[in-house]
């Protein structure tokens, strides 16, 4: 860890600023783990009228706290929805437009806001073969992504080995060109920073850094070159209430430890 | 090339034309519900993840030694393990392939994909159930807006761009999956095949029309008389179906909705034995719980009936709230 | 009235020998009136196994005798059905190949069997507009068709005015090569003769005579040329056991007047 | 030119990402719920022929004076006449447009379309239905296989073949339909609009989805407890919904499943009301029924208590088989 221990961990860090990327009223397509938690976090905050969307088929689940669903696909995650669809159903929302933010977490990004989440080496002859996709391709192919992942040099590098979720693909306008004329990507959350993406280049720039972060601590950790306006502003340190709120909602941190 | 991709139209309705579809008894035996799969043939599998998997029957294909299977599912979970490690197939279509998040990456999984010996042929998630939902549509494809862009489109032969006649934008092809047999696990069947399913259906309902055979199990058989009751309430119409086997709890160690949770303890025992030694654990537990008992009655035996109840009790809780 | 008038009414011969043209397990997709009356008059006699469709999406209802829905779209169709389903989704039976038959009466047909429900007169300055196709269209354009109809000289014209539903569409191939490569016109059971087509041209052809029918009274009550083979059988008249029947379903002659 | 077809997938997303969907209360009136239909829009109607028709709402926005809109239904009944002579709308997209087989061909569509004051614009029952679940997945058309070779699909101008780039068949592509508001009359809806229907669902559901904006009518408004204690049966959800009315007997004279049927002795007096002089019978009905009542209630009152008790205790037998 490069960020100054306070009293709370990285992932709470990761937690509660992913919290606040987003608004209150949006419909949230959520993985599980830090994204939903992140997401049940604001709607007891800032946004109550946050709706979670999970893949396996939910629609505005109530997670209870310190039972946070182990996966999108089971009944846990179903507790108290508003509706359940097929899985194809629930993705042809984002493809429909009735999703705000795609919410995920990442192994692996680059500098455009690519995901690899399928192979480390080569397609053909890989070191190791991931899970794949899931729905990451469909999600951050429809809708604007938020991405909350630990920043990592081995986990951000110039280029990814296979884009297994579009980001700004190779660039400029190379996602539109593609056929992907909406979405992309939005924000990603880490320990250190917020991260944005240029209009133009579609390029990693940062938004803001943590309290305590340095302009170079955030490089140090990424394996491409950050934009980085020298004038780059500090986020707010997690309060109180916001660990307060986030404690009780996993109070045996099986996403926060 | 994959395998059954796009049946052409006449041959697809000649299939469809020559099944039995009257209002008959389907009523068997997982074992004679396994002559309803041929060598060779894809096979795709309902649920998702470790969810309504169709466990008895992939145990009852297992154990009748089929050979060069493809599968198809949403999301594949120990299943693809056990169907590469038991050698019923070597080529599993889906768009996640591991136990479950929980458990990291599935090493046997690693074993046969990085050594070659079987393929795992990544799709986006929504392209697999638009490819399902094509082929239960009969058209011989559908258009979408994702893959676009991605490696995952890049490696993948049968998809197709077009420029839309309307609109002038560019949409993505893909083409109809019909396959062979789909295995489809529920928590209601009536003998002919009328099945209702509670909660979370997946691609089930697209699969099951696309597919030319179809085979139900199902915790329990209904009368045909409950199904009338609530028609709106049947997901699959009886004469998509071939095979209706009763099987108690025919989706353990995963779960059924409404009826019982995954079990944990057996998830996390299989991972264990195949964290290290992946290819021996595998095989340890084929022998174990796969060849060994003498039916689908022993095989939960050998699970446990203490993991049977805690999960049910899980499972019923969601009626609960 | 041509036929020699029995101890049975034209509509209760109409509906007797549409019922022999289904045959057991079939799935028939049936229109209101004839049709139904019919396929339930089979599932009685000699095709138990016979499932009825309904295009407002009902699959394998039970027809009460003396309660014969009036309708495809309401409730009362739905009785001790299946499966309930969408419009879109009953249809689409069709086109996925799981339908049999598709058996509906009509107003007016041609030598190649095409079906009119939309105009009388041009379709641009109409005499008469007529209801339209409803089903008729997706039902004749993707399985094989059986129509009941009574056979006159104006319902049975050279070439309909506007082709609602398609048959052969201007014969030989034509029906094919327009891109309807399934399914097709396979009998027209009128209260004259049994009628199908010829397979080169497409042309309609008696396959039957009524009890008492000539080949002249046939060609007489036809607006076209019929093809009538000198050897033409004739088919056995409604049984006892067939009338009775039918006259259970249908108590008050609701479609049998 | 037809109105609102194939909206473009950047607009399409604009609107929907524009309108509040969060959950929040929308219970309104049917006056106030008029205010979501602008005039020259294009509506779409629920249910088919006499069942589930939204009749509250086309009563409402009869009342409210609504201009040239444009209508589309599966299949259109009586609701079709009162749009053509109240002068709301003179475009009515559908399969079939009559009060019903047993009464004959509507003589008011007959005079409005022989006289072309209006237009009845045909298509097939399945591509009308096509055309809203492409609205309602996001993509421009849906492909098929019906309507090739026939005068319906000859007469129309916005169609598109293809040849298959897997198969090399023939295929017709159908467009997206958007329409900018669908009614809908269901059972049971929370305040938020989470919406579930018994019964037959006809094209309701596609076109909620598809719709860029969604006015529910109720029989009784539930609360959202009640919803998601049986999520699975939710079956609009309340992101596409903008308004929520409750309306009992809001498809009188028409049929709600299982809470009561048609009220055919009200239908029989409209038919034999325009049987001779069908614009003098539809305008004395629009006074009576339409304009002259101050309320739902008092138009219910009209049409006469017993008929809808009688109606209410055909529907609810459907139950007691």
């Amino acid at each position: 860890m490069t960020i100054e221990t306070k009293d709370f961990t990285a992932s709470e860090l990761l937690c509660v600023m992913s919290a606040r990327a987003l608004e209150d009223g949006q419909v949230v397509f959520a993985g599980v783990g830090i994204p939903l938690l992140a997401a049940t976090l604001a709607q007891r905050l800032h946004a109550p009228g946050v709706t979670i969307l999970f893949e396996g088929g939910t629609i505005g689940p109530h997670v209870v706290p310190g039972q946070l669903p182990p996966t999108t696909n089971e009944q846990r995650c179903t507790r108290k929805a508003n509706m359940l669809v097929s899985i194809t159903e629930v993705l042809l929302l984002l493809q429909r437009g009735y999703v705000d933010v795609g919410f995920m977490g990442g192994a692996q990004i680059d500098q455009y806001g690519n995901l690899n989440s399928s192979f480390i080496g080569s397609a053909d002859d890989p070191s190791v073969r991931l899970p794949g996709t899931g729905g990451g391709n469909d999600i951050s192919s429809l809708t604007r992504m938020i991405v909350a992942m630990p920043q990592e040099k081995r986990r951000f590098v110039e280029n990814v080995d296979f884009i297994t979720s579009p980001g700004y693909v190779r660039g400029g306008t190379s996602r539109r060109d593609s056929g992907l004329i909406a979405g992309g990507m939005y924000r990603v959350v880490t320990d250190l920073a917020i991260l944005g993406f240029d209009e133009e280049t579609g390029r990693m720039r940062v938004e803001a850094l943590h309290p305590g972060v340095t302009p170079e601590q955030a490089q140090e950790n990424t394996g491409f070159e950050l934009i980085i306006d020298s004038s780059v502003g500090t986020t707010e340190p997690p309060t109180e209430e916001e660990l307060a709120a986030l404690r009780h909602l996993d109070p045996d941190k099986v996403y926060t430890a | 090339m994959e395998k059954n991709v796009t049946q052409d139209y006449l041959s697809l309705r000649e299939q469809t034309q020559s099944r039995d579809r009257s209002l008959r008894n389907k009523v068997m035996t997982l074992e004679e519900a396994c002559g309803f799969v041929s060598d060779g043939e894809h096979v795709s599998l309902g649920g998702s993840t470790a969810s309504r998997t169709p466990f008895a029957m992939v145990w009852a294909l297992i154990r009748a030694r089929k050979k060069n299977l493809s599968f198809s599912r949403s999301i594949v979970s120990t299943e693809g393990d056990l169907i590469f490690a038991s050698g019923i197939g070597n080529h599993i279509l889906t768009s996640w392939f591991s136990q479950g998040i929980v458990w990291g990456v599935s090493r046997v999984m690693r074993h046969f994909t990085e050594n070659r010996l079987a393929r795992f042929e990544e799709w986006s998630h929504m392209s697999i159930g638009l490819r399902y939902r094509a082929g239960a549509m009969g058209v011989p494809f559908m258009p979408m807006r994702s893959m676009m862009g991605s490696d995952v489109a890049a490696q993948l032969d049968n998809l197709e761009e077009m420029t839309c006649p309307f609109t002038g934008e560019k949409i993505l092809l893909v083409p109809a999956l019909n396959p062979d047999v789909a295995l489809i696990h529920v928590q209601r069947c009536d003998p002919y095949g009328n099945a209702q399913l509670d909660g979370l259906t997946f691609m089930d309902i697209d699969m099951a029309m696309a597919a030319n055979r179809v085979i139900i199990t199902t915790e329990r058989i209904i009368s045909n008389d409950q199904i009338r009751r609530r028609p709106d309430h049947t997901k699959i119409p009886f004469f998509t179906v071939d095979a209706v086997v009763e099987a108690p709890y025919g989706c353990a160690p995963h779960e059924c909705f409404g009826v019982y949770e995954p079990l944990f303890p057996h998830m996390d025992y299989y991972a264990e034995l195949t964290r290290k030694e992946p290819m021996e654990g595998v095989k340890a537990y084929l022998d174990e719980y796969y060849y060994a008992p003498e039916n689908w009655t022993e095989y939960l035996n050998l699970i446990g009936l203490d993991k049977l109840l805690d999960a049910a009790r899980r499972g019923r809780s969601i009626y609960d709230d």
